[in-house]
């Protein structure tokens, strides 16, 4: 007994770099008999499928497409077919230009300083951008965000920082201990997920000018 | 002060005129990515346009780098002219862009104002670009090659889901080929202003 | 009788939103007859000088140059021409990068407000950028200082703060009337007038945290 599979769909694709990328497909029922999926995918001006170049590196139905195999500003066709004893099922066609799916890694080495001068006391942060990520060449361009709050606050201060890598906050409460993250996006793309967080206890007592 | 020895060495740096080129470009791109998404949620959705997006942009013509390696490897000069080609190719349907957008049905103002934005701003961004070719390879301003444009009638036809199509791939293909202008325009800086060492 | 002009000088130039520019210029002496001015301008490598487009728009002793007649990517060569029966005197020239006189309006709805919170008490200030800059946000970065002092202090404390449009101030003396002002530029131009005057008056007893 048993029956053909239920209709599989793809659920996700997402490039990290504007290089490679991934695309996830759910399962759909398996009829109650092993069912196994291959996944297509067809380039703009490309007439006929090509099968997926690699099934392991993206863990669990997925497919990783190396740079050998990604091409940017062109709409791949996407599907994938789940096939048992009984039958197949194809998914729905999926559309995607890899430019519109970059979604890097989170910034790194975020680190926070108190620096207390004469003119002008402020926490300076510093981080990197995600090793991934070329920006060196210019190939990806990363803007920044952060967030701040005192440890034990709920509400999060978000400052879109732009292009740099570092900033200078002034306006701080002093003796407060605060928990920083950072995150980034390119060319209005998805943001990253937040760094992880860094922590700072700012001294006590500093007065701003009386 | 700038020119402080007078006119004959003055003139905007190069690298200048590519801060203000990259800066136009990430403008051109964000407004061009704002509009088609706008265009498409207000008009293409459950129409499947994607689908017929396929291999229909008037610039496919063009060679163009599809991804890191070609355009690293790419003379900086050949790039240029790639960036030159799109550009031109974009003159004749974002004028007519402008004047066709207004007849769409309840089109918004956010998406005639970006119009009229793009197709000035593409103006001053070829201004810039031949000023730039003409600085890094004096005397030349770039080939004249550029893809023509005959999508004028598809914009105007009486049936109104071949009119969004047109529009909606119009949209899109404005979409992609100003992030690859963009695209280019930060890896041409990066290499010829800061040595690849951005 | 009477005498030659004396030598009329340019005194400045300014664009609001990098897209239109305006220059003026500073009559000198008549030599006691009725003088016209006649404005050149010249770009980059141009041999031939033009004259001014439009010499009513900018007000007095000004020429404005519309869309059509500024570039960001050449540097202007402009000079200013007295003429009487006498004779004629030429100013020095004046060299404008429109890049570089960015000057945009103040930014504008400067509002004061006292947060008073558990974790942390302070001033939040919200403002909107000039209206001829925000349409435009992307092609015209702006960023942002601001400046407070007690009413009756004389000196103004001012912090940078960067590209927000928002910003908390925490080190300030209960029961104090504060004025404060805001002020915008782009990345390489000039800051714009301050905004108008905000007032606030904090109340009397709190403690920051001890």
């Amino acid at each position: 007994n048993g029956q053909p599979p239920g209709k599989p769909e793809i659920i996700r694709c997402r490039s990290p770099e504007k290089e490679t990328f991934t695309c996830w497909w759910k399962p759909s029922s398996d009829g109650g008999l092993p069912t196994n999926y291959t996944l297509f995918y067809k380039k703009e001006r490309e007439k006929s499928y090509n099968e997926c170049p690699d099934y392991k590196s993206g863990g669990p139905n997925s497919c990783y497409f190396d740079q050998k195999h990604t091409s940017i500003w062109t709409i791949y066709n996407v599907t994938v077919k789940a096939t048992n004893d009984l039958g197949s099922n194809t998914s729905a066609p999926y559309y995607v230009d890899v430019a519109y799916i970059v979604e890097p890694d989170p910034p790194v080495n975020l680190t926070l300083e108190w620096v207390d001068q004469a003119y002008a006391k402020y926490l300076l942060l510093n981080w990197a951008s995600p090793p991934l990520a070329d920006v060196r060449s210019g190939w990806l361009t990363l803007e920044y965000e952060l967030r701040i709050k005192p440890e034990e606050g709920q509400e999060w201060e978000i400052i879109f920082v732009g292009l740099g890598t570092k900033y200078q906050l002034f306006s701080l409460n002093s003796g407060v201990k605060y928990v920083v993250q950072v995150r980034c996006r390119t060319d209005n793309g998805e943001w990253s997920q937040w760094s992880s967080e860094s922590y700072i206890q700012l001294p006590k007592e500093f007065r701003l000018k009386d | 002060p700038i020119c402080p020895n007078g006119s004959d060495s003055c003139q905007v740096s190069l690298g200048d005129l590519f801060d203000r080129a990259v800066k136009l470009s990430h403008y051109i791109h964000s407004l061009s990515a704002e509009m088609f998404n706008e265009f498409d949620e207000r008009y293409a959705q459950g129409r499947g346009f994607i689908a017929k997006a396929i291999n229909s942009c008037h610039t496919s013509t063009l060679t163009t780098p599809e991804d890191k390696e070609q355009a690293q490897q790419i003379h900086h000069e050949d790039l240029l002219n790639v960036v030159l080609s799109v550009l031109r190719s974009w003159n004749d349907p974002l004028l007519h862009l402008v004047s066709e957008v207004q007849r769409i049905k309840e089109a918004p103002d956010t998406i005639l104002w970006k119009a009229m934005e793009i197709e000035e701003q593409n103006k001053r961004l070829l201004e810039g670009m031949e000023k730039i070719v003409g600085r890094v390879h004096p005397g030349d301003i770039g080939n004249e090659v550029y893809s023509t444009w005959s999508g004028l009638p598809s914009l105007q036809l009486a049936d109104e889901d071949s009119r969004l199509f047109a529009f909606y791939n119009l949209l899109h293909c404005l979409r992609r080929d100003s992030h690859k202008i963009d695209n280019y325009l930060k890896l041409l800086k990066c290499r010829l202003i800061h040595d690849s060492n951005c």
